[in-house]
């Protein structure tokens, strides 16, 4: 896949078609690829990477990339046509100044939860399978693909791309996923449970912003948390409510645009499942308001910019559920 | 006023009345002599579409144990669809407060008119009794800002 | 040596609480590590480091500075300082221990910041000999010797014990307090273990990676160096590298209105942050390039310059494994080193 | 605890408020007992605050050798300025300082020939050691002062101008605004090109500050006359917050303002990298 997408934006350079691609850049190791801007073919040569580890999404950086002189070439995987095309939707991206080449993903690799499995000096990962083969400092590990696997690509909702000028390999399929399992799951905990459960998860959040900074849905030009004059800027959870309002407003604020690619899951330091605060904004969006899946097409609106004069009444929240 | 069983509590609530059915709506009751817990802050707002979850939240934050949304009935709005917007968020938000472990009880959406005095009144008396029982907001409260 | 089996690492760490605050890295549900205060049944960590570091015991990421009560014209100033309580922080790896020579010289240089020295002057760090470093791992570029940790006191696992040494009066005083529950032990087997672990440092993947090429005389030219574009161009501005770094310092002084007070508090403030440096007629840094660059160049250039050659980094990894967009210190080193 | 603090501020009063042009306002400002809240040396600064609002540096414009009080020349451009101005006289703020280096008044400085040159707001920093050295006359040749603004209505300490320093023999003031204005009959033009025309000798030790972009031109100005580096000196700002050079955002290169500055030699300046 790595040598067709780099003959591919050879190909798209020399004949002029665009005079930039975007993709992912080799690092030090076999998991820390950079995205990255490529101008040449030497430079795709020398560093661009296409592997189980190239599961940043590009997708927001073509809101500035897109503004600049000329052409950019973009590999999108599947869920992130869906960012992509959410933000067309909110005029975020020039699609003139993109190409945008769909490429298959079968699921990407988590660094990161390999480690939490007790693996350490990781020197290579091989997927064999439904395993892994972890060569290390210290000898070879095999783990199961799930333990290996970001939990992002374990609920794929699907291997469609919604938006693209070519593909490399054939389209996929939405997928019918299990990914509101977990928060049906939370949804019949008692209260006292899921507070719990959200306490000791939110607990961990150290502020870093790195969910919101990577949110291709959190492009606001500045943050009503970042400004001092909206009485609520905090740049550290000095209290367990802020810890709260932050998650809360973030999430209610990317409501009914987000597409679920679950980069803020994915980037979180401290591991916190921020994707199941957007997830039940989505289920419930689903079953009050019909079903939506935002980055799907240009045109609809979206749920929480429409109205239907049937629509249920908020003590639906006190009538269902577990108290 | 409001029957004491007991308890000492007097739960604080942040009562948002839309400017146009709501607000009218208190004032009413309140030149008929209706009664409804003194507690009972009212923010007026030019439409309930305007509270923002913000809005909610940093009342729980600043002490208020419970939070009502008033508007004009859906149909009435005097912008024609505000409340229509205001309902579908304060559904989604009042879902997640629930799904965070928040009591649901301390929330609540009530469409009052400018006709209907006795309906506030009751409603106010009711969610402060429904509060009331939950006891003080300690799952959404900011430490630092609770009363010494 | 003085040694402790490990099998009664329990019976140590309850001594320990008992006397004062105890805390342990430890595992977390998620797989990844923590400090936590130590309860009854608490059991170390077995992944190598902490995702936030010790440094948060030291500074931690908010704190109460001062308080105001307002009324009318007249302000009255409360001062919230209280003397702080003795604490240990036990099992602090060779690179966080190093972190504190670089916040002192930070904090403890003139004037003493009070809230810092408070807790300095309180805690003891004990730190704990790594045996099996991971690929991230660099802190022998900073002359750090992951075999051989620094902190009031060590100690050292040979798989079976664990074995203590001072390293100043106050690690003497640690090591006395618990000197009831330790038995002379024989090395042989510890010798054996380090030479082992000496022997994987110099194989992992980062080893080469020197500072020769860094320091103070190094100011402009790699300040101009045309470098910082490409590096900074992915990067999200967020703060994820300046908050489990175990060296990052730069705080904000904030207030916040209580609605009976005036509570100033300081925070973690991160030069990765678009406002850091912002002010009401304008911005020095007004781009994700310049804001890049300060984080780097004060690790790598300014604070050596101040500091007598002391770099900014201990080389723990926490921003290789942890940055969003996997950029970081050994990155930039390589690329700025490229002629 | 009783180790010295300086992150808690002390209070202090405001006892007189003096408007100085239409946005400016010089405080007087003095412990809740009476008197000065601490000692300083011209160039130094403190940070001022009002509770909930915000802290912010601001230099001492009042001269060491008043003994009785401190006072701040303040534009009004941002939130915390916008609430100084909007205060009445009485009311408590906090003060913590001072903080910075100086103007070395009593090394380099001393003996020589000195000019001034400031554009503005930029008179306040240099207002302290103006007058510091006309009160220490003897340790010091000749003072000259090259002041403008964009009006007559913008000169800050005009009053002060015309009954001290105009008045004192040993004081040469040259003034300038930006544009013709009616009732002005004094120069007309901007500071650079006024040094320049004035063409004062090479021999004095210059003292500059205002805005970025008048500093600039004045240094490209002295430099034809034939200054170098080492005579002149500077006064910088940043944002600051902590101002004791530990909360790591006023540095330029590895020099931090509040610490290190605010003044500056060009010479030392022109060492670091161009970040400010």
């Amino acid at each position: 896949m790595q040598e067709a997408m780099i003959s591919k934006a050879k190909a798209l350079l020399a004949d002029g078609t665009v005079t930039r691609v975007i993709g992912w850049k080799r690092g030090e190791f076999v998991y820390d690829v950079t995205p990255a801007v490529f101008e040449s073919a030497q430079e795709l040569d020398e560093g661009f990477v296409y592997d189980d580890f190239t599961a940043a999404n590009v997708s927001k950086y073509l809101i500035k990339e897109s503004r600049k002189e000329g052409k950019i070439l973009c590999f999108l995987k599947p869920c992130d046509t869906y960012s992509f095309n959410q933000l067309i939707k909110e005029h975020r991206i020039i699609r003139e100044n993109v190409y945008i080449v769909g490429i298959p993903s079968d699921g990407k690799l988590d660094a990161e939860k390999i480690k939490s499995k007790g693996i350490t000096g990781i020197l290579s990962a091989q997927r064999d399978g439904d395993t892994v083969k972890v060569e290390t400092l210290y000898g070879i590990e095999t783990l199961p693909l799930a333990d290996a696997m970001l939990e992002k690509c374990l609920s794929c909702k699907s291997k469609k791309h919604v938006i693209y000028d070519e593909l490399i390999g054939e389209d996929g399929e939405v997928i019918d996923s299990d990914r509101f399992d977990m928060v049906e799951k939370l949804e019949n905990m008692t209260a006292e449970e899921r507070f719990e459960f959200w306490r000791s998860e939110l607990s961990k959040c150290i502020r870093c912003n790195a969910c919101r900074n990577v949110c291709p849905a959190c492009s606001c030009e500045k943050c009503v948390f970042d400004n001092p004059q909206s009485g609520v800027e905090n740049k550290a959870p000095a209290d367990s409510f802020e810890e709260n309002m932050f998650h809360i407003i973030r999430a209610f604020h990317v409501a009914g645009r987000c597409t679920d690619c679950g980069e803020c899951s994915r980037v979180c330091p401290q591991n916190i499942p921020l994707h199941l605060l957007n997830r039940k904004f989505i289920k419930d969006i689903n079953s009050l308001y019909g079903e939506y899946q935002a980055g799907e097409d240009t045109t609809s609106r979206s749920p929480l910019t429409n109205y239907d004069t049937e629509d249920c009444e908020p003590k639906i929240v006190h009538e269902r559920g577990v108290e | 006023m409001q029957v004491n069983d007991n308890k000492d509590f007097q739960p604080t609530i942040v009562a948002f009345c839309c400017n146009w059915c709501s607000y009218a709506g208190a004032d009413l009751s309140g030149t008929n002599r209706l009664n409804y817990p003194t507690n009972v802050k009212i923010i007026r707002v030019p439409c309930s579409c305007r509270v923002n979850p913000m809005f909610i939240l940093r009342a729980f934050q600043r002490g208020a144990d419970g939070v009502i949304i008033c508007g004009c009935h859906p149909g009435d709005c005097h912008y024609t669809s505000g409340n229509y917007y205001a309902r579908r968020r304060m559904t989604l938000l009042f879902s997640m407060l629930d799904y965070l472990g928040i009591e649901r009880d301390r929330t609540r959406v009530e469409w009052v008119s400018a006709a209907e005095g006795q309906k506030f009144a009751k409603t106010m008396n009711e969610f402060t009794e429904a509060v009331r029982k939950l006891g003080p907001n300690r799952r959404l409260e900011d430490l630092r800002c609770r009363k010494q | 040596m003085l040694k402790i089996a490990i099998d009664s690492l329990g019976e140590l760490f309850g001594k320990i609480a008992s006397a004062q605050t105890l805390y342990i890295p430890a595992d977390r549900p998620d797989g990844e590590a923590e400090y936590r205060k130590y309860e009854p049944g608490m059991k170390l960590t077995g992944r190598l480091n902490t995702v936030r570091s010790a440094k948060d015991f030291f500074f931690p990421q908010t704190e109460s500075l001062v308080d105001f009560k307002v009324e009318g014209k007249n302000i009255e100033v409360i001062d919230p300082r209280k003397e702080c309580e003795d604490f240990v922080v036990f099992g602090v790896r060779a690179c966080d221990a190093r972190s504190f020579t670089i916040l002192d010289k930070v904090f403890l240089a003139d004037p003493v910041d009070s809230y810092y020295k408070n807790r300095r002057d309180h805690g003891t760090i004990v730190t704990m000999a790594c045996t099996r470093p991971a690929e991230t791992c660099f802190c022998g570029t900073f002359g750090i010797d992951a075999t051989a940790p620094e902190g009031d006191a060590a100690c050292f696992s040979d798989g079976e014990s664990i074995f203590f040494k001072a390293n100043n009066d106050k690690g003497q005083r640690f090591i006395d307090s618990i000197s009831s529950l330790l038995e002379e032990g024989d090395t042989a087997k510890l010798d054996e273990v380090q030479s082992k672990t000496r022997e994987i440092l110099k194989k992992l993947p980062l080893a080469a990676l020197s500072t020769e090429n860094f320091g103070g005389d190094k100011l402009n030219e790699y300040f101009n160096s045309d470098k910082w574009g490409e590096l900074s161009e992915s990067c999200l501005g967020c703060g994820t590298c300046t908050f489990v770094c175990p060296t990052c310092q730069c705080y904000d002084i904030k207030d916040f209105d209580t609605g009976h007070g005036i509570k100033r508090f300081r925070c973690w403030d991160s030069c990765m942050y678009s406002d850091f440096t912002k002010m009401a007629h304008g911005n020095p840094r007004l781009t994700q390039l310049e804001r890049f660059r300060q984080r780097f160049m004060h690790k790598l250039v300014y604070f050596p310059k101040n500091n007598d050659g002391e770099f900014g980094c201990v080389g723990c990894g926490r921003c290789l494994s942890k940055c969003p967009i996997s950029m970081n210190i050994v990155k930039v080193m390589k690329a700025l080193e490229e002629k | 605890m009783n180790s010295i603090e300086t992150l808690i501020p002390k209070i202090g009063v405001v006892t007189d408020i003096r408007q100085d042009t239409p946005d400016v306002k010089t405080f007087r400002v003095v412990s809740p007992e009476g008197g000065k809240l601490f000692e300083h040396m011209p160039g130094q600064c403190a940070m001022l605050s009002v509770p909930g609002v915000g802290e912010g540096m601001f230099s001492i414009t009042s001269s060491p050798t008043n003994k009785e009080f401190m006072e701040f020349s303040i534009k009004k451009c941002g939130c915390l300025t916008g609430w100084l101005h909007a205060m009445d006289v009485g009311q408590q703020i906090t003060v913590r300082g001072p903080y910075g280096n100086h103007f070395p008044v009593e090394t380099e400085l001393k003996g020589r020939d000195l000019l001034f040159i400031a554009g503005g707001i930029g008179l306040a920093p240099l207002r302290s050691v103006i007058n510091y050295v006309r009160d220490k006359r003897e340790n010091y040749g000749s003072i000259q002062v090259i002041y403008g603004s964009r009006s007559k209505d913008d000169l800050v300490d005009y009053q002060e101008i015309l009954d001290e320093w105009m008045n004192d023999p040993g004081v040469e003031v040259d003034l300038t605004i930006d544009n013709p204005q009616e009732g002005w009959d004094g120069h007309v033009g901007f500071v650079p090109n006024y040094v320049k025309e004035l063409a004062p000798s090479t021999d004095k030790t210059v003292l500059v500050c205002g805005p970025p972009i008048m500093i600039k031109f004045t240094l490209a100005g002295l430099k034809e006359l034939g200054f170098t580096d080492t005579q002149v000196y500077t006064t910088m700002e940043l944002r600051m917050k902590c101002a004791v050079g530990k909360c790591g955002r006023c540095n330029i290169g590895n020099k931090y303002v509040c610490k290190d500055g605010p003044v500056f030699r060009f010479d030392e300046l022109g060492e670091l990298p161009d970040e400010y």
